[in-house]
């Protein structure tokens, strides 16, 4: 068994398992936690729609933060539309996740692929030298920030490579291109990578518990 | 669809004109006239194996119509034939091995005044000369 | 025709003519990917060479290897590289069999030992101490470590005999291995391949017989003249793969148009051969080019490597029920967790009362 | 030794007058507990606080930072401390160890450490000097974390281990042990009632025992502001109301809520609750005053377990409703205006139309700040910062950006409806020298009156 085969066999299969064991231990783990009964009389009802237009609308920062938070913003966009893209529209990408779940695409031409790929790779090393320049960054950044940019960066880095052949041999590149990508798949439950998942609750327990309030926050 | 003869299959055949190998034909011909250029200053030889360069479907095509027809052709018969033609670019050849059973076993571009294979070797000229000597005396007989 | 004339002289005494020559070493430079300009070097050394002995020996094999190689070329040129050698074993050609085809070989061993080249195909069954395959009485691993012995060089031919191939395939019976794996103190070339590229088999024998080495090889001892790119790389379909242009199905537009068989399952990316240059029958078409993917069948282990169809990028591992463990055993920790965690904080409420 | 001392308060050669650099933060205790019981009793009111909401915020921090960019501590110092959600350094790391999914390996490996006295203690100075729980942070957060709520969770720890800034603490406790932080008691009320009722010759009912409305007080109006409870009593009497002030319940600021004693906050909210269910009240109307509003419009049931059996209103709802009813009929007064949305009302209340349906009934122009409504700035006094007497160096810095965007509108005339914010701009005006003067919505409206 080479390389390659162990990356698409056995290590597929437990790093999925792990990526999926970790998600319902996490996700169980928070969301059982007690709740409490609001009493108050709401202002306004409609604390689900409230909480599906904060999911949405905080996408967006509101006017008044624009121009402060304008570059952070720039560079997390860049990377996460270039990861969307890459990820999603690459169709060796696509041909996984029908493996997987048996939904399938139309993909883009490799040519856009590299290009985005190229352009998220600028955009999180620009992510990590602020990091590790911006004070406040500095000061909240610890060993999941750091390990969970490189277990996302990784997969960019060798995809190019594996695109490209460069620095070993095509099967070699795919290879740890995979692993890596299973790195990733099993750090995701345990770090930040998990916001994934948890932005849609987060930001929809705020926007309804608002709404309720009449704010939209 | 059910087919049943080998007639029926839906094959389409490549368009030359929309050859995905063109990037190809423009780099060999970049090459040619690179050679040509040569040979016109120092008279240096120059050939290019076109075996791996022709891979899609319509390139030989496509580069054959643009060389096109010279004023010289020639036949080789030596294992099969092998063909030897002038483009219409003056001091471009274009060489083609075939087996005697008509299959190409190697192409080429020569950039040179008279292609090699078209030269008597030293060794035929001795043999032509015993061929001529055992005729004349065959006659003189 | 003596075994002492030099390959001209012999060449010359059956009528083929110094352009016929010539033209041989055109095709054969041409083959080797050398400068045009190295046939006529190949031509001098050839001239002056003397034609080696070839030992041919067949092990667990279904003679594809064979039928291949007397393909290479065309009739005439394929007689031709047969009489640069002397061919002085091959039990699928030869007139001679029984005792009298042994003593031949043994013949031949003793005549040219230390300059014959060995030519295996098939894999070795090593299971039951080579029972699997005997000869005359002698087991396969038995035979071919003689016959190593005295060899110049061993041309492992087909992925059998290069890394084990179909009989080494799960579950393996016999025990089978690659002729690599007996023959440890030679070097040994692999031509693999189910089967290889027939010019790619007679292109290795023509470059040891013109400059008396073995190629320059990779990292699993194969020529890299002919095994250094992928089929992907010199794929004449690549600008669709590149473009993002898919066949979907064997029968759809896409196929029809020649688009990339990426997802159908070609395995071209990884699969280091000569099929998409060289091509087969005399250069007439390859796999990809005829609308079938790649099997990927010069590389190891190619028949367990998953299905033919199913993309490269995808797993080949099937574990639905690992993954439903995965969500139960994830979703009991956490609910687990979650219990455990509200006792604390009730512990902590009593504490806190008094 | 001297070196010491140097080393601690360096010389600060850099400013504009030689000084003596700012000391470290100083923090205050309460009580005599040791640094393991302290820290054993923030752990034990953490851990009450950690439901399934609050993990779920406490668990989606990306470590953007964005949150500094909305704070107006970190916007005017630069300092990365004052980023919103480091404030809750030891409030998550208590989480992660102790309830999170994975706490047990945090406690095994010991990944996360158990939380110090000392860090307790430095972050004192972050969760109360530097955080008026605005809710900007919440409002800028890409994760949408309610950053400023879970500021109020943590101080509910920092109390029980008695590390609460010591003036924040005495009003808290004298409001729990009289009734009122500022000494506002209901014998002192009753005599300002008495007198302001003759000087102004408006009736002001007393301890009814019937009654529909009960009007509740801020201690600031009734010890700063007394033309407040004129005002008050102006507009229910011209609406013919039949309201009540009570003796037993009037006051509506909760220092139990902004000190973070759970206890006194459920004592303190009771007082008044118990009051409007005695007299039969409909409706309970809250003052000028921000806390108040989130304290009872919004806690006041879950810390009475049901739904109150009355309606809750600030008063400038209860303008609002009353002019729209056409109830209440004002003058039109001729003057600029600008609105300074308190936070707890407007940001975090939602009632923010109100106050403007009122000042257009008034016929002002209004020039909004910018931001207003949702982003406006905070005064920098909530959360009870404007009590800590050694945050003010901090609280005069970001009254800065409200000085700023109150001069930029022109307006003639600067209105809010919460007299802590009030006092924040009365104290900031001092202290700068500053031309503008903080007006209160309820006296305008009450000084326009159409008899």
């Amino acid at each position: 068994m080479n390389l390659l085969d162990f990356a698409r066999g056995a290590a597929m299969k437990w790093s999925l398992a792990v990526f999926v064991f970790g998600i319902f231990w996490r996700l169980t783990g928070i969301l059982l936690l007690h709740r409490t009964h609001d009493y108050s009389v709401p202002r306004a009802h409609g604390a689900l729609l409230g909480a599906l237009r904060t999911i949405i609308a905080r996408s967006w920062p509101r006017r008044e933060f624009r121009a402060r938070t304008a570059y952070g913003l720039a560079v997390s966009y860049a990377f996460h539309i270039g990861l969307a893209i890459v990820v999603f529209g690459f169709v060796p990408h696509i041909l996984l996740i029908r493996s997987l779940t048996g939904l399938g695409w139309n993909g883009l031409p490799d040519g856009v692929i590299y290009f985005c790929a190229v352009v998220t790779l600028i955009a999180l090393i620009m992510a990590l030298i602020r990091r590790v320049t911006h004070p406040v960054l500095k000061l909240l950044s610890n060993f999941d920030d750091y390990f969970s940019w490189v277990v996302t960066a990784a997969p960019v880095v060798t995809g190019l490579l594996t695109v490209a052949h460069y620095g070993a041999r095509y099967e070699t590149l795919l290879a740890l291109h995979i692993l890596s990508f299973e790195v990733l798949l099993v750090w995701f439950p345990f770090g930040k990578l998990m916001h994934g998942l948890l932005l849609p609750v987060a930001r929809g327990q705020t926007g309804a518990f608002y709404a309720r309030r009449g704010v939209n926050p | 669809m059910a087919v049943s003869t080998a007639g029926e299959i839906p094959v389409r055949v490549a368009d030359a004109e929309q050859s995905c190998g063109s990037g190809r034909v423009l780099a060999i011909l970049s090459e040619v006239e690179s050679m040509l250029t040569r040979l016109a200053d120092s008279g240096t030889c120059g050939s290019i194996d076109l075996r791996n360069l022709l891979a899609g479907p319509g390139d030989r095509e496509t580069l054959r119509r643009i060389l096109a027809e010279g004023e010289v052709s020639a036949v080789v018969r030596a294992l099969g034939e092998t063909q030897v033609h002038e483009t219409a670019v003056r001091g471009v050849w274009w060489v083609t091995h075939c087996a005697e059973d008509g299959k190409t076993v190697a192409e080429f571009i020569e950039v040179t005044h008279v292609p090699e294979i078209l030269k008597t070797p030293p060794d035929d000229i001795a043999d032509g000369l015993e061929v001529l000597f055992a005729k004349r005396h065959a006659l003189d007989g | 025709m003596s075994k002492d004339d030099s390959i001209e002289v012999s060449l010359r005494k059956q009528g083929i003519s110094r352009r016929a020559f010539m033209k041989f070493c055109a095709a054969t430079a041409s083959l080797l990917a050398l400068p045009p300009a190295m046939a006529a070097v190949i031509a001098e050394t050839l001239g002056r060479a003397r034609r080696p002995s070839v030992i041919y020996l067949s092990y667990q094999e279904c003679t594809g290897c064979g039928e291949s190689l007397t393909r290479s070329f065309s009739p005439t040129l394929e007689n031709l590289m047969f009489n640069v050698m002397s061919l002085d074993y091959y039990e699928t050609l030869q007139a001679a069999a029984g005792t009298a085809a042994e003593a031949a070989r043994h013949t031949a061993m003793k005549e040219n030992w230390g300059k014959y080249l060995l030519v295996v195909d098939g894999a070795i069954p090593r299971g039951h101490d080579g029972a699997y395959c005997t000869i005359a009485g002698e087991s396969a691993v038995d035979i071919l470590t003689g016959a190593a012995k005295g060899a110049a060089a061993v041309i492992s031919v087909g992925t059998c005999a290069a890394f084990g191939g179909i009989p080494h395939a799960s579950p393996d019976p016999t025990g089978a291995v690659p002729v690599s794996q007996v023959i440890k103190d030679k070097p040994v070339i692999n031509i693999s391949g189910c089967p290889p590229v027939p010019e790619v088999i007679t292109g290795v024998l023509a470059h040891y017989l013109t400059f008396g080495s073995i190629p320059e090889l990779d990292h699993l001892g194969r020529p890299k003249v002919f095994y250094g790119d992928t089929i992907h790389d010199r794929c004449y379909r690549r600008p669709y793969y590149d473009a993002g242009k898919f066949a979907k199905t064997f029968d759809d537009e896409g196929a029809r148009n020649g688009w990339c068989l990426f997802e159908l399952g070609c395995k071209g990316p990884i699969t280091y051969n000569a099929c998409a240059t060289v091509k087969w029958n005399q250069g007439t078409s390859y796999p990809i080019q005829s609308g079938h993917g790649c099997l990927g069948c010069s590389e190891p282990d190619f028949w367990d490597k998953g299905s033919f169809y199913q993309a490269l990028s995808t797993g080949t591992w099937s574990g639905g029920t690992v993954l439903g463990a995965a969500v139960v055993a994830g979703a009991a920790i956490g609910v687990g967790a979650a219990v455990v965690s509200r006792r604390r904080q009730a512990r902590a409420d009593r504490k806190k009362q008094p | 030794m001297s070196t010491d001392i140097d080393a601690v308060h360096p010389l600060d050669t850099s400013g504009a007058r030689l000084s003596i650099k700012k000391p470290v933060q100083r923090f205050d205790r309460q009580g005599d507990l040791s640094d393991r019981e302290r820290t054993e009793a923030a752990m034990r009111a953490f851990m009450h606080e950690f439901g399934a909401v609050t993990a779920t915020y406490l668990e989606s921090c990306i470590h953007c930072g964005m949150c500094a960019e909305a704070c107006q501590y970190y916007v005017q110092t630069g300092d990365p401390r004052y980023t919103p959600v480091h404030k809750l350094e030891p409030f998550k790391q208590a989480y992660k160890r102790e309830a999170g999914p994975f706490a047990l390996f945090y406690r095994m490996f010991n990944l996360k450490p158990r939380v110090s006295a000392d860090e307790l203690q430095n972050w004192q100075e972050l969760l109360y000097d530097s955080c008026t729980m605005c809710g900007r942070c919440t409002l800028i957060c890409p994760m949408g974390i309610d950053i400023a709520r879970l500021v109020g969770q943590a101080r509910h720890g920092m109390f029980q281990a008695g590390l609460v800034p010591h003036e924040l603490w005495a009003v808290a406790e004298r409001a729990e042990r009289e009734g009122s932080p500022l000494g506002a008691t209901p014998a002192v009320f009753k005599d300002r009632i008495a007198w302001l009722s003759d000087e102004h010759g408006v009736e002001i009912p007393v301890d009814r025992d019937q009654a529909d409305v009960l009007v509740s007080m801020s201690s600031i109006e009734i010890m700063k502001y007394p033309q407040a409870i004129v005002a008050t009593a102006k507009v229910l009497n011209a609406l013919n109301e039949k309201w009540t002030i009570r003796l037993d319940g009037y006051e509506a600021t909760n220092f139990g809520m902004l000190s973070g004693n759970v206890q006194w906050q459920k004592d303190l909210s009771m007082k008044l609750i118990n009051a409007a269910v005695k007299c039969g009240a409909k409706l309970l109307i809250l003052p000028e005053c921000g806390h108040a509003y989130g304290a009872m419009r919004w806690d006041g049931a879950n810390v009475y377990g049901k739904p109150l059996p009355f309606e809750v209103l600030h008063i400038s709802e209860y303008l609002a409703r009353s002019i729209a009813g056409g109830r209440l009929r004002v003058k039109k007064a001729a003057a600029s205006v600008t609105f300074h949305d308190p936070c707890q009302i407007s940001r975090r209340g939602g009632a923010t139309q109100a106050p403007r349906d009122v000042l257009a009934a008034l016929g002002v122009e209004l020039r909004e700040m910018v931001p207003s409504r949702m982003g406006s700035w905070c005064c920098g006094g909530g959360g009870g910062v404007v009590t800590i007497h050694r945050a003010d160096d901090l609280r005069y810095r970001v009254f800065e950006i409200k000085m700023k965007q109150v001069d930029d509108t022109g307006a003639e005339m600067l209105v809010m409806s919460c007299s802590n914010c009030r006092q924040t701009f009365d104290d900031g005006q001092a202290h700068f020298k500053w031309d503008k003067t903080a007006h209160s919505l309820l006296e305008l409206v009450a000084d326009n009156l159409v008899q």
